[in-house]
């Protein structure tokens, strides 16, 4: 049971791995932001896995809709974000955003 | 009623995008400041006695009796409602003039009023997953906020708020995810009782680390830091006050502080990582702050030094160290709300922020000045201002348990402190009065209101400290030493 | 006679002066009127007090130990009295020479107050009331010299650091002897001045012989006889201050401590006053200044003083006390002489003068008795003290002083011998206009002097046994004589024989000077002012080589841009660049590594995350 | 009134009429100049009611319980009460000839308010008996002293402003650190409570760091000097009545009325003190700038008064409170000469100055007498104090350094009297009238006062001296 969830764990962790890896290379702000959704997603993973593996599946399912709902907010928050950002500098490029610094 | 505290700003945000556009000024001015007002008043007033014995817990069923929304309160909780209520007050008032020609006022109180929902509802339950969602609320209310004006530099440090702080976010689920596993609970006291059971110190300490990062960065300690002083200088000034005075104590130091003391137990370790990178964010910060040209800028770096010495504060453990924290967090609300207000009256009235171009406002803008040397002597901890005591306590509690390096650290810091603010007054407000402003006048009626209350309140804090804190912190401050005791 | 009347004495100057300050410049009448009569009650209580001899007075002052004790006995009522002859003396002398003086107003405020302050001093008989007037004499002396002409200020500084660094030697020895010994009233302390006393005797030695104006303390009174008004060098340098200086030094060496008779500190003394006799005398004697000259010869004569007081043997002691008073005397007389002439010819530059004995009979009178009485010449009064002093130096047993002694006194009539020659005698300077005899009031102290010197060395007897001889009761061993009258007037013993012997040298020398010069009286001191050795030595005087105030000067500012260049700007430096530079870099440094790059900032907070858990197991598990 | 009455008023009249004083500014300037002075004159009146407690002794303590041992405590005893009365005296004195001085100038408003609350603080400071409320009204003071030295708002002058706050406020905390680490050993922060205990080395180490910074001890002094900038008055009430004064009283309320040195410090300490007193002098001596040699004559001076504390003898202890009082009573004179001379002539440099005697007679002689004060010539009050200190360092057998004291009091002989021979006499170079009125005023008042203080030297020795045995009554 244990290594089951250890296994499910293991996959959620590569998941976010990989979303963390598109942030730390990928230019494009629309790629940037697949790669946040990639480490949601493993997340969600985790903690599906995780209600799964304690036989609390019913808490577990709640807290991932919560946490849909959550980054539903979060998505059209955020491309409203990119779609303006384009609208002022004609590009999806992140290294157009380094004005700030210092 | 404590739901009042998050259900009333809920509302009032949902109703005011429709009410704005019949009333698009009045409306809405009277309507958020209302509310923060009657918040204030039931958080000084009624609230108090309610908690006259002991924390008091209501729940409201959501999901059926899994997911049911808990909410408790005690000293802790019931003073930073206190403090949130107190400095969005001001903050309303202020934007009352402020916002003026921002527009769409209706909108910014609803983003405004969804954040303070948001931090209410951190700050009062009792279980890991809500504090995740209410963090989130308040986090996306906060990323509008910051890009609010649309401009390049708003746009630019939202993103990067957004991006950062969802990996926060995604550290937060997955400590929260291990710990659920390895407990089967996700209440504070479930998870607690859990721990102990399992004594597994390892475990304990990679999700203490994931939860660092996670609530670390939304209090940008360093090296969590970077969005901030892109975030906050970008912001309507009301709400660079309000992300710095209030959100990023909110949802980080208080979250943090919660879950530390409540669920893993401040062990030594914890203690001394919380007090190293509270130092470290105080000295580095304090330096970059010195450097700054952009008065908010500046304002923002020492937002993340006055944090870690909230966090070296509350990081001692020790009664006397909580106090200290939880005071100086009280204070730095207060002042930073303060400062960051009176950037926004320089901003607004003669459009920069940049502190060379400035020089002799004190001249055109009195008000302006006396509240902001106020202010910034308070943060750097002059006496006989709020900040003064803070501080002192923090260095005694350190003194007292032994760790004199970091007290030397703390007490030098103050030095670096008073440095950088002094720039700011020396290029701002003090000296000759530059040519260019020889037009300018002083800040409406409502920002100058807000911004005197706010320094009374800072002076009054010097002054009665022995009342605000027998009256308020030692009993915070108990509630956090004791636990919970649900 | 109450003991208040002490504190009259001190009080009337100081009265006057403040009168004297108020009374506004035009009115010369008033001003003469109080200043005569204060110099006359002053020296009526002189008289009296003289007679009463014993009075104590006394009133808690500051607390531990400091009390304002006043004393009347022998010695201070002799001094007292001397000190009240000589005020009225210049005060008469001053209502002429003065008068049209700019500062005349802060002239007589000065005298008066300079009055008031010795007689507190000589009545002290506590360290700490004798400290507070002594060092007062500073401000009067400094506020005399800095009235005199234009430039003066700078001789004014100089007379005030030099004796103010001897005022600091005295108080520091009265320190050591108030931790050594737990009080500060003079006449309770007597002590044997071994270790750290004797450094507290060296100390407040530097006090009596610095207001004394002996070498090295000396470099501002020629200086103050060319800036300063010439009534002021007979009053202070001439009269006053060795009266004070002395006074102390015999009550040092008498009462507070026991100096034995050929001790280390007998020695010093010894030699320090022959030091200062020969020194002295050899710059007065190539002077070409009249007032100058003079000057030298005030600082020579205090060596005589000195070299008798440090023998130890009463005669000496006493020949140092009974010097003290004579050279008062004829000093007084000699820079009044001065003075006079001064004021009728306008210069005093011995060049231009000469021949004036005609014109001026009685002034040269009374200069040539004065000049003659310096050098020592039967049977003037000074002829009797050099006698004792020469006495006291050989049975001391240290000869070598006495031989120190006769060479000054070979060079002192050599130079009065060229001084009076060339200002009274000889034949007439051409340039210089007819003169006529100075009135009255200036010729009268003159004479009074010069009647005093002839009277207290005819008539020695008198002023030894009345003056002298009481000092010196309760001091001498048992056994041993105080009755020095017989030695006083002996032409005929071997050492008054090597004396006689000295003058006629000198007067070869002159001769001899004289002639070298093309018959020029004022270049008579040239073949030694030329001479090989002596020739570049009196060159390095006349650079000031050997002035230690010139020479401290230059060190104190080497010092101070030591301190200030080396020790001050360097702190200031840290705190105004080091600190805020570092403090600047290290601002730069963090801000660079904000780069506004956003996969920077996510790399911190991975590595942040990775390095807490690192170090949370570590600290765990440990 | 009884005492505790009394002190009360004496410390918060001046803080809270300082704050009405924006509000009489309203009124009119006259109003504002007049209630200032009202004030001020109540603030000096005050502690005089208290000479007969101080002359008979004892002590009378006041206290108002606060959290975690911050209680407000005020100690009236001879000490304190001598400090104050000669506080607000040279204060008040400093208000009458600000009136002259300051006329014309901007901002009157916030200068009356700042002088009075430093007044008050430093009222508030000497009564104070708990460490933090020292520092407190310590650290109020800075704040005032910060305003004041930028007063003429030039951007050098404020620089120079927040270098006097940043290096006072640096050693403030430091002092603080070790107020806490006495706080950690004792438990309390009541100086009455730990007298006579022995503090760790270290704690004396943070404290006296604060001192020294304060009261500009070599090596921490550099600030002084450059708060020269201020204006006149401003300059006088740093140096001369109250700011550097305040580290050598603490040094006496703590060191000698509290708590004990440990080990070697009562040695070291006069080392440093006489070290930093030479230092000055020599600076004093290069400068050229009429109010920076005052101002390193001051450090020099404060050299002296914290030598007579160290040597913690009767003598010395009562020679360092008639310093404070002397110094007090001439340094003043002298600045507030310096004042009249550069208001006149618009030059601060002395070597642009010259024969100033012919038109302003009444200052040069003011200069001149305060001069002889300092320097420590009799018959004026600056003797008294200077010999008392040097007796007493001799006492306690330190007689190298009464020597080099000694010769750092020709070092001032020389400095202070070629600054009166430059500015003063010689060729007249940059004449100017003398101002009448109440700065003139003032200055012939201090000079006399520092004269009659010499004169009449038992009254206020009599003080000191109550309060020399109220804390030797402590130190055996």
């Amino acid at each position: 049971m244990n290594s089951t969830w250890l296994l499910y764990m293991f996959f959620s962790l590569a998941l976010i791995g990989t979303g963390l890896y598109a942030l730390l290379t990928m230019k494009n702000l629309i790629k940037l932001f697949i790669g946040i959704e990639i480490v949601g997603k493993g997340v969600s993973l985790a903690l599906l896995a995780t209600g799964y593996a304690k036989a609390n599946i019913l808490l577990a399912q709640s807290l991932v809709v919560t946490f849909i709902v959550v980054e539903v907010c979060l998505v059209a928050t955020a491309l409203a974000l990119i779609i303006n950002i384009t609208r002022h500098t004609k590009s999806l490029d992140v290294r157009s955003l380094t004005k700030l610094r210092g | 009623m404590i739901f009042l505290y998050i259900g009333l700003p809920l509302i009032v945000a949902a109703l005011l995008p429709l009410i704005g556009r019949a009333s698009k000024k009045l409306l809405p001015d009277v309507l958020g400041n209302g509310v923060f007002l009657f918040l204030l008043v039931y958080g000084l007033t009624g609230a108090k006695s309610l908690i006259g014995g002991g924390p008091v817990v209501q729940s409201l069923d959501w999901f059926g009796e899994t997911v049911a929304l808990k909410v408790a309160v005690d000293g802790f909780s019931l003073f930073m409602l206190a403090v949130i209520a107190l400095v969005s007050l001001c903050v309303g008032l202020y934007s009352i003039s402020y916002m003026e020609h921002y527009g769409s006022k209706a909108n910014y109180y609803a983003l405004l009023l969804m954040m303070v929902a948001g931090m209410n509802g951190l700050v009062l339950v009792t279980d890991l997953f809500q504090i995740y969602l209410f963090l989130e609320v308040a986090a996306i209310a906060s990323y509008a906020l910051v890009a609010f004006g649309l401009e390049h530099d708003e746009l630019e440090a939202a993103f990067k708020y957004l991006m950062l702080s969802v990996v926060a976010s995604a550290a937060i689920l997955v400590s929260i995810a291990i710990l659920f596993g390895m407990t089967g609970s996700l209440g504070f006291s479930g998870v607690a009782e859990g721990l102990r059971a399992l004594n597994a110190p390892g475990v304990v300490a990679i999700c203490a680390a994931l939860f660092l990062l996670g609530f670390g960065l939304k209090a940008a300690l360093i090296p969590f830091h970077a969005w901030l002083p892109d975030a906050h200088p970008s912001a309507p000034a009301p709400i660079s006050a309000i992300l710095s005075g209030l959100l990023i104590k909110v949802s980080g130091v208080y979250a943090m502080t919660r879950i530390f003391f409540h669920v893993f137990g401040l062990t030594p370790a914890l203690s001394q990582v919380l007090m190293w990178m509270g130092a470290i964010s105080i000295v580095l910060a304090a330096f970059l702050a010195v450097g700054q040209k952009d008065m908010k800028r500046m304002l923002a770096y020492s937002s993340i030094s006055q944090v870690g010495y909230v966090v070296l504060g509350i990081g001692i453990g020790t009664p006397l160290g909580i106090a200290g924290g939880l005071f100086h967090l009280l204070n730095h609300a207060v002042a930073k709300g303060l400062l960051f207000l009176n950037s926004g009256s320089i901003q607004q009235a003669t459009g920069t922020r940049n502190l060379d171009e400035m020089g002799g406002l004190a001249k055109r803008m009195p008000i302006t000045a006396a509240t902001n040397l106020i202010g910034s002597l308070s943060i750097s901890g002059v006496p006989p201002l709020g900040g003064f005591w803070s501080k002192l306590l923090i260095i005694i509690a350190l003194v007292q348990s032994h760790e004199m390096l970091l007290a030397v650290i703390a007490v030098l810091a103050s030095v670096l402190t008073l440095w950088y603010y002094l720039i700011i007054q020396r290029q701002a407000f003090f000296g000759r009065l530059n040519e260019r402003w020889a037009a300018v006048k002083e800040a409406p009626f409502w920002m100058s209101a807000a911004s005197v209350i706010l320094a009374l309140i800072c002076l009054g804090l010097g002054i009665v400290f022995s009342a605000v804190i027998t009256s308020w912190i030692q009993p915070a401050a108990d509630g956090l030493a004791k636990g919970m005791g649900m | 006679m109450t003991p208040t009347t002490l504190l009259w004495t001190i009080l009337i100057p100081a009265i006057a002066a403040a009168l004297l300050a108020l009374v506004p410049k035009g009115v010369k009448f008033v001003r003469e009127i109080i200043a005569l009569i204060a110099g006359g009650v002053s020296l009526y209580l002189g008289f009296a007090l003289f007679a009463v001899k014993n009075l104590e007075w006394r009133l808690p002052w500051l607390g531990g130990g400091v009390d304002f004790e006043l004393r009347l006995f022998h010695f201070s009522s002799f001094i007292l009295l001397g000190l009240a002859g000589f005020l009225v003396l210049i005060a008469v002398y001053s209502t002429v020479k003065m008068k049209d003086h700019p500062h005349v107003r802060s002239y007589y405020a000065l005298v008066f107050l300079s009055a008031a302050l010795a007689n507190g001093a000589v009545l002290s008989d506590n360290f700490v009331p004798l400290v507070f007037f002594w060092e007062g004499l500073l401000v009067t002396l400094y506020g005399l010299i800095a009235i005199g002409r234009k430039g003066a200020n700078k001789t004014a500084l100089k007379a005030f650091v030099i004796s103010g660094f001897c005022d600091f030697c005295l108080i520091l020895g009265i320190g050591i002897l108030w931790a050594k010994t737990g009080t500060l009233t003079i006449s309770k302390i007597s002590v044997h001045p071994q270790g750290i006393l004797a450094a507290a005797f060296i100390l407040t030695m530097i006090g009596a012989i610095g207001k004394a104006g002996a070498m090295p303390f000396h470099t501002w009174i020629p200086d103050a006889a060319i800036d300063a008004p010439v009534t002021f060098m007979a009053f202070m340098p001439a009269a006053f201050e060795k009266l004070l200086g002395i006074y102390l030094l015999g009550r040092l060496t008498l009462d507070v401590f026991k100096i034995e008779k050929g001790s280390g500190l007998s020695i010093l003394m010894m030699t320090i006053g022959a030091l200062t006799i020969v020194l002295a005398v050899m710059m007065a004697l190539i002077q070409k200044d009249f007032k100058r000259l003079l000057s030298y010869h005030a600082v020579s004569q205090v060596g005589y003083m000195i070299l008798g007081i440090g023998t130890g043997v009463p005669i000496g002691i006493a020949g140092g006390l009974f010097h003290m008073i004579n050279h008062a005397m004829y000093k007084c007389g000699l820079f009044l002489s001065a003075g006079s002439v001064e004021h009728r010819t306008g210069t005093t530059e011995l060049k231009k003068l000469g021949g004036l004995a005609r014109e001026m009979p009685l002034t040269a009178v009374g200069f040539s008795v004065c000049a003659l009485a310096i050098s020592g010449v039967w049977p003037l009064n000074g002829f009797v003290s050099k006698e004792m002093i020469f006495h006291g130096a050989i049975e001391s047993g240290y000869t070598i002083f006495a031989i120190a002694a006769w060479v000054g006194a070979i060079f002192t009539f050599a130079s009065f011998l060229k001084a009076g020659h060339s200002v009274f005698f000889g034949k007439k300077n051409e340039e210089r206009p007819t003169v006529k005899e100075n009135s009255l009031a200036l010729f009268v102290p003159i004479l009074i002097l010069a009647l005093l010197c002839i009277t207290f060395g005819v008539f020695n007897k008198m002023p030894l046994t009345q003056f002298i001889q009481p000092i010196l009761v309760g001091h001498v061993e048992a056994g041993e004589s105080i009755d020095f009258t017989g030695h006083a007037l002996s032409l005929f013993n071997p050492i008054a024989g090597i004396s006689i012997a000295c003058l006629l040298l000198a007067l070869g020398l002159h001769a001899y000077g004289w002639k070298r010069g093309g018959k020029k009286a004022y270049l008579a001191s040239e073949p030694i002012h030329k001479a090989p050795v002596l020739k570049t030595l009196y060159d390095w005087a006349e650079k000031r080589f050997f002035d230690l105030y010139e020479q401290g000067v230059i060190f104190i500012q080497a010092l101070s841009l030591v301190l200030f260049k080396g020790i001050d700007r360097p702190i200031d430096f840290v705190f105004e660049k080091a600190v805020t530079s570092v403090g600047s870099a290290m601002s730069g440094v963090l801000r660079k590594a904000h780069t506004g790059r956003y996969a920077t900032y996510l790399a911190w907070c991975l590595g942040g995350l990775l390095v807490i858990a690192a170090v949370l197991s570590v600290l765990t598990k440990s | 009134m009884n005492i505790e009455t009394t002190t009360l008023l004496t410390v918060f009249v001046p803080i809270i009429g300082s704050l009405t004083i924006p509000l009489a500014g309203l009124v009119s300037g006259k109003a504002r100049s007049a209630w200032a002075v009202l004030l001020g004159g109540f603030t000096a009146a005050l502690p005089l009611l208290l000479i007969p407690t101080a002359l008979g002794g004892g002590e009378t303590i006041v206290r108002k319980e606060f959290v975690l041992g911050l209680d407000f405590i005020l100690v009236i005893d001879p000490l304190s009460i001598f400090m104050s009365i000669v506080s607000s005296f040279v204060g008040f004195l400093i208000i009458l000839y600000s009136l002259g001085y300051i006329r014309h100038e901007e901002n009157q408003n916030e200068y009356y308010l700042m002088v009075l609350l430093f007044i008050g603080s430093m009222m508030g400071l000497v009564f104070s008996a708990n460490l933090i409320f020292l520092y407190l009204f310590w650290e109020i003071i800075a704040i005032c002293c910060w305003r004041l030295i930028g007063f003429y708002r030039l951007k050098e002058f404020v620089k120079k402003a927040d270098k006097a706050f940043l290096m006072t406020f640096f050693g403030a905390v430091v002092m603080l650190l070790g107020f806490v680490q006495i706080y950690g050993q004792t438990g309390t922060f009541d100086i009455t409570a730990m007298r006579g205990t022995i503090i760790p080395g270290s704690a004396v180490l943070l404290i006296l760091f604060g001192m020294f910074t304060k009261s500009a001890t070599v090596p921490l002094h550099t600030w002084l000097p450059d708060a020269g900038v201020a204006p006149t008055t401003v300059t006088a009430l740093l140096h001369a009545a109250v700011l550097v004064k305040i580290g050598v009283y603490a040094y006496a309320r703590l060191f000698l009325y509290g708590f004990r040195l440990p080990g070697a410090w009562p040695d070291v300490i006069p080392i440093i003190v006489v070290v930093s007193s030479l230092i000055a002098a020599g600076a004093a001596v290069v400068e050229t700038d009429f109010k920076r040699i005052l101002a390193y004559s001051t450090i020099s001076q404060l050299g002296y008064i914290f030598l007579g504390f160290a040597v913690a003898n009767e003598a010395g202890i009562n020679g360092s409170l008639l310093f404070i009082l002397m110094h007090g009573l001439a340094k003043a004179g002298l600045f507030l000469c310096a004042g009249i001379v550069i208001h006149a002539t618009h030059k601060r440099d002395i070597r642009e100055m010259g024969g100033l005697i012919k038109t302003m007679p009444i200052t040069a002689a003011a200069y001149l007498l305060c001069a002889f004060s300092v320097i420590g010539i009799p018959p004026f009050g600056g003797f008294f104090s200077k010999f008392l200190v040097i007796m007493g360092t001799v006492r306690a057998g330190m007689i190298a350094l009464a020597a080099i004291s000694l010769f750092t009091a020709v070092l001032t002989m020389i400095y202070l009297l070629r600054v009166f021979a430059q500015v003063f006499l010689g060729e007249a170079k940059a004449p100017a009238p003398e101002k009448s009125g109440s700065m003139v005023f003032v200055v012939a008042l201090l000079a006399v006062l520092s004269l009659l203080s010499g004169l009449f030297v038992s009254f206020p020795a009599k003080l000191a001296a109550a309060a020399t045995t109220h804390i030797s009554g402590w130190l055996r």
